[in-house]
């Protein structure tokens, strides 16, 4: 059995994250758990980020005592996937927020969380 | 100092820093923040319209750096001429949108914050070159957006809402990961750079990381039928939020299309295909739509659609030097008229298209309206028109013939159903609710102006002498100014301004165009003249009039195609406006305006495709098209065919001619029937004689000619309505005018020169007695009438020489035109045609003799005893139109000789002329002596029966002094035969006449409206639905272009 | 189920396409050139040994300040939809904690909070930073909120913090165009000592506003879903 | 070209011969037709007898000018369009005023009188009129096309569209007829010509017994016997125009008694035998048969004659 690099399995787990919180967004009718689904999405994505941008046997890109600005080249991770997946991660947080905010309100208007009831403008 | 806050970034640094303070300063002062927010959003606007006359007068294009580092190792932003005018445009339009929005904002400190924001993300997306920062302002955007939906609470916004974040969460999502996808590939998140290394993006990761970033992008574009989302904001969000979101964002998604265009090269075709699909049928289901707000979504869908399509288009075309006047006029036309027109049904807020209804009462906002929904339409002067023009010319110049008909079928359809909206609004109706604060109408006035100094920018652009060209608009908007006068000073301003243009401009004019000069605006001022009987209020009514005829002089000075086209657009929309007057005329027009478009556009589809072959748009050049004559040639006759209102085409001409106000039915069928009748020439004169497949389209238009010839009469036969058979009269009478330019011989265009004048004589006669007539009656059921003689005899006089000179009975000038036609036919060797001729000319008696039997002869109404012959503003132009008919009745050769010398300059003379004896080659005539034998003819009987009735005293009778079934009749009603008059000839020929052509158009809008019923079926309103399609997009796009290795 | 069809079809296609990713795909085992530029020339450049900081701070600073834009964009959605005519206010009212609970909050609670401040300080030195440190005083937020659900934030003090600190973060990237190379550059501030906490120019201070600005919003946002249950 | 006067003179001549010819023949036939019928009839001279009594007869009332002016329409235009059309081959006296116009100034203007008498009738208001002009011009527009066929046929054949070159070339034997050399062109005509003359079956226009007389209804005395006058003249003008384009023209008077009354006993003797067509009816007669002739003339013309 080949042995699978470290980030070829994080990327497929979040893939299949990915596609797991897709299955839920499309469907689930509940909004609250499409609002879990494009969580899952969310993660799934930042995993993917992640595993892209690093180096085989890579450690934190953090240069201190434990690596040294000397072998640093060739013993950190790529420090901009991990950057921007931060972003990524707040702003998806601020999405969540949001739609969760919708669905309160979805809810006190509607009476209902469920996504089929939500068709009052179409054509 | 000023040098800090000229700085680019401060689009960003200061929205942001006032918008975080905003919450704060509030809590203190409420006005300080309003304050704040207007001086910020002002600034805002003002930077970036700065940096772009900058930009325009040779500064250099920004490139700024961030932190101090130089990219790639951090981010930069770019402002060039594309970014200041896209940043510039989405900036006013938040400034203006902000000031419309006015109440919604002003004391919430958090709405005001985001609104900035919102506008900042706008001018980020447009200007960052990183990639992932895109990505960044693309969110802000986005949660801006989710932020401001919010503001109106009701179950429609917030469910829209919802589906608008799912959509674009999903749609950011991949665009995310095919950013990541490309760093990984690159190296590099720096779009310059991913430019460079382009070449690692292959293979199978190259292939998805493309397909998820062009998908990423393409959804926030609201691609067909992925976006029913988008259409569900524009429906339910607050005007001015929708129109941000259709205006702004869209102008964001759109610019960082155009940034990632060179990153995913082998997309191009498949964008093509996404935007012409979406553009189409977007305005196909528009035709569905009776709100008015998703009515502006599809709108919006498409126009937005249509801008990516021509920036792909070009791109693949590598013109992106037509881009600044395709992509610019078209964006800002955009930009400027769809935002007008949400906030104006805001403002309004009328939603519902039936509520529309009765807007001409208030005809400032009737005027807004109709000018916002004219730009997008994209007619002149606005921006839209030019950029389209020139898209058009590009792409036929590029081959891509296809795309053009695409785009011009989507534009016309668009057209459809923004005029029925504008028609509504023409129809009469409940009075508007109290009228909107000037304070919402300023910013939709602003819009309005912005879009006319664009155009002018546009058209100078183009290197136009444009104050000159666009002098009918110009003069037109001049008098609207002095609208409050009553009508006859106006109508005699117009009347001054016109002859002095006339007098300017008609002698300079030669040969053809000399002819048509006199004819369109010497007719024009007769006609004119002939409408200051009318001293009722007519609003607007000699400023679009003015504009026409002022179009006409456009029209015969035109040396490029361009300029035709423009002073062709010019008279259709003036004359659709004109039309729009009549009482009743709500029905039909917009069928007017439908063909008189379809028309248009067809014009512009020959046009464009004479530009491709002679890279020329001049029309002198359109001579020296070679291997797409026949092509350039058939589709600008099918395009003067339907102005001129061919069989089949026609549908919209009897309508149009009968509910038009009188006096301008009288210019519509004689005069500007003629503007066709020139196009026809022009078209024929370049490029009906190159044989090969010209002749089979000139064969084709004999045809065409004379079947309209023949049906136009038929038709006529069995009409009620005085006008309505005038109008089927004319349909006839330029159907021989057609056949005779179809021989392309001297002798029929000859023939067809003649037959032109003729027809403006005698039928601008007709109709102008018709109006005099219609006056006095107040009806024009014919039946209704009868026995007018006695009242209006002169009128009657008018009538008879008009309807002689009508049927080509010698010696008045109609046999002039019979001679020379069927001379020209039979010498072309067109027997059939000539035999369809003779038919046609003969089915013309029945209803001439119908029309002046019923209205003038047999039995008066009772209530008509005291009817007065029509107003002598009425009669004089009648009568100078009887003296002009009459003198060359004797004199053919005053009118024949002009126009034989002209038509001589095109083809050899074949038409001989001895003094007045005129030879063809197979017969003669001699006008001056036919005209003297008759009259002496004449004099015989005259003087035998005045003779004979010396000796008797003549007694005038009573009108019911005749034995009718041995009865004396009392009743006028009974006695005057007149209704259904040819009854037998509906039993013999009616059935040539049920309405076909009127079916099938009827049938294809029947079959445009379920084929928008049928594509709007993905419009279920399920948001989940809505996110499978957006994955359904992303795996197609994928699997289209390439799929898995 | 013709939908559910579909939906299996679309997830399908789009599995294979992320099959087609994963299966292509090579780890990588050498940095970038631009991220060789970052971990080479970062620590001079910025002074900070977490690069990671580097990057987000300095040398995508735009996007750290558009990611906060973010959060206070969804901060005020959130408020803006659930202030006015907000929550169904028919909620039962919330059961109270234990006693336990209770005390033990009142002692967390000031520590959690420091604890958020360290991280967000520190954020140049070790993993950590203004947003982290921020999620984390937000914890301490939710942590009152578990355990004394009718406790209420001062609004005046969150909004001050918020509009404050964003202000600043702003005005100390415009500092950064006046003083140093351009917007958002950190050399406002000397460099300072490697590894220290008072290096690294304004990164501490830029994540500080980071840090209050995200815990402040944070916050308010757990109490707007909260709602006015009193 | 001569002085005007003796032009004008010769004219007059012609039509004195054309008219006092028409008035005879329309004696002629109304006898023959009541042979026809088994009764005795008029003696053939009756027409004179019956012009001069309407001439003599007091007119005492008219319905307004058009109605007064209708039968000097129609009157002039019977006598125009013998004008225009050429009387002998060959003869300056009798040429007329044909250098005026070719064959479609003739055919044009035989709607002259038409036109006019149908407006002048229309003012009596009598509905009658009204209708018997409905039905005559809508007979008339069938009509037209099968003889408009059959014109263009002959003008195909002939390459003129000038009388006297028509005429001109039939002369040098009877085979050189129109008749001959394109039957089916003659027969349109011929067809047409019973159309034109407005006998039974195509007499409905006049519709005696129907909407008695028709168009002239209201018309008495002088007026009546102006239209009298024009029928004489107009049958006289429109048999010597089918004379000359079908059957080879006349070069003196006897030819020309001789061939227009054998051709106007075409119409007679074909109504003396059928019964009245409904208006309708004769415009689809019209457009079916007779037209397909007409369409078969030309293409004969067209494929047989002119290679």
């Amino acid at each position: 059995m080949i042995e699978l690099p470290l980030s070829t399995i994080t990327l497929g787990t979040g893939f299949g994250l990915l596609l797991i919180g897709l299955w839920g967004m499309l469907v689930r009718k509940n909004i609250i758990r499409m609002v879990i689904g494009f969580s899952l999405i969310d993660t799934g994505i930042h995993m993917i980020m992640v595993s892209l941008g690093y180096i085989r046997g890579g450690t934190a890109p953090i240069i201190d005592a434990a690596v040294d600005r000397a072998t640093a080249l060739t013993a950190v991770v790529d420090p901009v996937p991990s950057a921007l997946v931060l972003t990524a991660i707040v702003i998806g947080l601020g999405i969540t927020a949001v739609m969760l905010a919708y669905a309160v309100q979805i809810h006190t208007h509607k009476k209902t969380l469920s996504i089929d009831d939500c068709t009052d403008s179409k054509w | 100092m000023v040098e800090a806050l000229g700085n680019p970034l401060n689009l960003i640094i200061v929205a942001l820093g006032v918008g975080f303070l905003l919450p704060l300063i509030e809590r203190s002062s409420p006005a300080l923040s309003r304050g704040l927010f207007n001086l910020t959003i002002i600034y805002q606007a003002v930077l970036p319209l700065l940096w772009l006359l900058w930009l325009v007068n040779g500064a250099a294009a920004q490139q700024i750096q961030t932190a101090g580092i130089a990219p790639p190792f951090s981010i930069n932003l770019r402002l060039g001429l594309e970014e200041a005018f896209f940043v510039a445009g989405v900036n006013l339009a938040s400034l203006l949108g902000a000031w419309y929005l006015g109440g919604l904002l002003r004391g919430r400190a958090a709405a005001m914050s985001v609104f900035l924001i919102l506008s900042m993300g706008v001018d980020g997306m447009i200007m960052t070159r990183d990639l992932f920062n895109l990505f960044i302002f693309i969110e802000i955007t986005a949660i801006a957006t989710y932020g401001l939906l919010s503001l109106e609470r009701n179950a429609a916004t917030l469910t829209a809402g919802f589906k608008y974040i799912i959509a674009t969460s999903l749609a950011s999502t991949f665009f995310l990961l095919g950013v990541m996808l490309f760093y990984y590939l690159t190296g590099t998140l720096n779009i310059d750079g991913m430019r460079e290394q382009i070449a690692q993006v292959q293979g199978p990761l190259g292939m998805v990381a493309m397909s998820l970033l062009v998908a990423g992008v393409v959804i926030e574009l609201k691609p067909y039928p992925a976006n029913g989302w988008g259409l569900d904001v524009y429906e339910s969000a607050p005007t001015g939020i929708a129109a941000m979101v259709s205006v702004g964002v869209s102008a964001g998604a759109l610019f960082a299309l155009y940034k990632i265009l060179p990153l995913i090269e082998p997309f191009l075709p498949a964008l093509v295909v996404v935007a012409g699909t979406t553009f189409l049928a977007s305005n196909i289901i528009g035709l569905k739509q009776n709100k008015v707000r998703r009515l502006l979504g599809y709108s919006s869908i498409a126009q937005v659609s249509l801008l990516a399509l021509a920036m792909v288009l070009l791109t693949q075309l590598h013109r992106e030097d037509a881009m600044p006047l395709v992509i610019g006029g078209l964006f800002l036309n955009h930009l400027l008229a769809k935002a007008g027109l949400f906030w104006l049904s805001g403002a309004l807020q009328r939603n519902a298209v039936e509520d529309w209804r009765g807007l001409r009462a208030n005809p400032l906002l009737l005027a807004i309206l109709g000018l916002l929904l004219a730009a997008l339409a994209g007619l002149p002067p606005f921006p839209g028109f030019w950029a389209k023009w020139e898209l058009v010319m590009q792409l036929s110049a590029g081959g891509m013939v296809s795309w053009v008909a695409l785009i011009l079928v989507g534009s016309l359809l668009e057209a459809v159903y923004l005029f029925r909206w504008f028609g509504r609004a023409m129809s009469p109706g409940v009075q508007l609710t109290p009228a909107p604060a000037v304070a919402q109408l300023l910013p939709i006035v602003l819009a309005v102006l912005g879009l006319l100094a664009a155009g002018h920018y546009a058209a100078d652009s183009l290197g136009l002498d444009t104050l000159w060209v666009l002098l009918p608009a110009y003069a037109g908007i001049a008098l609207v100014s002095i609208d409050g006068l009553p009508t006859r000073p106006k109508g005699l301003i117009t009347l001054a301004i016109v002859a002095y243009y006339a007098y300017r401009v008609v002698p300079v004019l030669e040969g053809l165009t000399g002819l048509f000069g006199l004819m369109l605006l010497g007719g024009g001022l007769l006609m004119t003249a002939a409408g200051l009987y009318r001293g009722d209020t007519r609003r607007g009514y000699y400023a679009l009039l003015t504009m026409l005829l002022l179009s006409f002089g456009g029209l015969l000075q035109a040396d490029t195609s361009l300029e035709f086209f423009l002073a062709w657009e010019f008279l259709t929309v003036s004359s659709y406006l004109l039309l729009c007057m009549g009482r009743d005329a709500a029905p039909y027009t917009l069928a007017y305006l439908i063909f008189s478009l379809a028309a248009a556009f067809l014009l512009l589809a020959g046009f464009g495709l004479a530009y491709a072959e002679t890279q020329s748009i001049a029309l002198a050049d359109l001579a020296n098209v070679k291997d797409g004559a026949a092509a350039v040639l058939g589709l600008l006759l099918l395009g003067f065919l339907t102005k001129a209102g061919a069989l089949g085409v026609h549908v919209w001409l009897p309508g149009a001619y009968a509910e038009a106000d009188d006096d301008f039915s009288a210019m519509l069928a004689a005069v500007l029937g003629k503007a066709a009748v020139f196009g026809l020439f022009l078209s024929v004169i370049s490029l009906g004689l190159k044989g090969g497949g010209s002749d089979v389209v000139m064969y084709l238009l004999s045809w065409i000619g004379l079947l309209t010839a023949f049906f136009g009469a038929l038709m006529a036969i069995f009409q009620e309505d005085l006008k309505k058979m005038l109008a089927y009269s004319s349909m006839g009478q330029v159907g021989y005018m057609v056949a005779a330019l179809a021989t392309g011989s001297h002798l029929g265009w000859v023939a067809a020169g003649y037959l032109a004048v003729n027809h403006l004589l005698f039928k601008g006669l007709l109709f102008l007695v018709a109006a005099g007539i219609i006056l006095r009656v107040g009806q024009r059921e014919m039946y209704k009438m009868g026995g007018l003689i006695h009242n209006m005899p002169v009128s009657f006089f008018g009538m008879l020489i008009a309807i002689i000179a009508l049927s080509g009975v010698p010696p008045l000038t109609g046999f002039g035109g019979k001679w020379l036609m069927l001379n020209a036919l039979l010498e072309k060797g067109w027997y059939w045609q000539t035999g369809l001729a003779f038919f046609a000319s003969a089915v013309a008696f029945l209803y001439l003799f119908r029309m002046i039997h019923t209205v003038f002869l047999g039995q008066r109404k009772r209530i008509h005893k005291d009817l007065r012959d029509a107003p002598l503003a009425l009669l004089i132009p009648q009568l100078l139109l009887v003296f002009v008919i009459l003198a060359l009745s004797v004199q053919p050769n005053w009118l024949v000789n002009p126009i034989a010398a002209i038509m001589a300059s095109h083809l050899p003379q074949t038409l001989v002329m001895h003094g007045s004896l005129m030879q063809s080659g197979l017969g003669y005539w001699d006008g001056f002596l036919v005209i003297n034998v008759v009259g002496a003819v004449f004099m015989v009987p005259l003087l035998m029966l005045l003779v004979l009735s010396r000796f008797m005293r003549v007694q005038r009778v009573k009108q019911f002094n005749i034995v009718f079934a041995a009865e004396r009749p009392e009743s006028p009603e009974t006695t005057h035969y007149a209704y259904d008059f040819y009854s037998f000839y509906d039993r013999a020929l009616g059935f040539l006449v049920l309405p076909r052509a009127t079916a099938f158009w009827n049938g294809v809008a029947e079959w445009s409206h379920s084929m928008g019923t049928g594509l709007r079926i993905f419009y279920t309103g399920n948001g989940q639905t809505y996110a499978l399609y957006i994955l359904l997009y992303v795996v197609t796009l994928y699997f289209a272009v390439g799929g898995p290795s | 189920m013709a939908k559910r069809l579909l939906i299996v079809l679309a997830l399908f296609l789009l599995a294979m396409m992320f099959w087609e990713v994963a299966a292509n795909y090579t780890e990588r085992t050498a940095l970038t050139p631009i991220a060789t530029h970052y971990v080479a020339q970062g620590p001079d450049e910025v002074g900070a040994p977490n690069l990671v900081t580097a990057v987000v701070v300095t040398y995508r600073g735009l996007d750290t300040l558009g990611e906060v834009t973010v959060l206070f964009l969804s901060a005020v959605a959130v408020g803006l939809l659930l202030t006015m005519g907000g929550l169904d206010q028919k909620a039962e009212p919330p059961t109270p904690a234990s006693e336990i609970v209770e005390t033990a909050v009142q002692y967390l609670f000031p520590i959690v909070l420091l604890f958020g401040a360290y991280i967000f300080v520190n954020g140049h030195l070790s993993p950590g930073g203004g947003f982290q440190g921020g999620a984390v005083i937000a914890s301490a937020t939710l942590l009152l909120f578990l355990a004394l659900p009718r406790s209420k934030l001062r609004h005046a003090l969150l909004i001050i913090t918020e509009s404050l600190s964003g202000f600043g973060y702003v005005l100390v990237g415009v500092l950064g165009l006046v003083l140093a190379g351009g917007f958002l550059d950190n050399r406002v501030l000397p460099l300072g000592d490697y590894g220290r906490l008072f290096s690294a120019g304004a990164i501490p201070v830029i994540y500080t506003f980071i840090g209050l600005k995200v815990g402040a919003e944070l916050s308010a946002v757990l109490e707007r879903f909260k709602g006015e249950a009193s | 070209m001569q002085d005007w006067p003796v032009r004008i003179g010769y004219f007059l001549i012609n039509l004195t011969i054309v008219g006092l010819y028409g008035m005879l023949l329309s004696g002629i036939v109304a006898r023959t037709l009541a042979k026809v019928q088994g009764r005795i009839g008029i003696p053939v001279y009756q027409p004179f007898i019956d012009l001069l009594k309407n001439l003599g007869k007091r007119t005492a009332v008219s319905h307004g000018a058009m109605f007064y002016l209708g039968p000097v329409f129609r009157l002039a235009g019977g006598i125009g369009t013998l004008a225009f059309v050429p009387v002998l081959y060959g003869s300056e006296m009798f040429s007329n005023f044909n250098s005026a116009g070719d064959l479609l100034l003739a055919m044009y203007f035989m709607f002259f009188g038409q036109l006019g008498m149908a407006i002048g009738a229309g003012e009596s208001g009598h509905p009658f009129s009204a209708i018997g002009v409905a039905r005559g011009l809508g007979q008339m527009t069938a009509y037209e096309v099968p003889f408009a066929l059959a014109i263009i046929a002959i003008v195909v054949q002939y390459g003129s569209l000038s009388i006297n070159d028509i005429v001109a070339a039939q002369q040098g034997g009877i085979l050189n007829w129109t008749l001959f050399t394109n039957p089916l062109a003659v027969i349109a005509a011929m067809i047409a010509f019973l159309g034109m003359t407005g006998y039974s079956p195509f007499d409905v226009t006049m519709a005696p017994n129907e909407i008695p007389i028709g168009p002239p209804t209201e018309y008495h005395s002088s007026y009546l016997a102006m239209m009298t006058m024009n029928r004489a003249v107009f049958a006289g003008a429109k048999l010597i125009l089918f004379m000359d384009l079908f059957f080879g023209g006349a070069t003196n008077l006897v030819e020309l008694v001789i061939k227009t009354w054998a051709i106007y006993m075409v119409a007679v003797v074909v109504g003396a035998a059928f019964p009245r067509f409904r208006v309708d009816q004769s415009i689809r007669f019209f457009l079916r048969y007779p037209t397909l002739i007409g369409i078969a003339a030309i293409g004969y013309t067209q494929a047989v004659l002119l290679p």
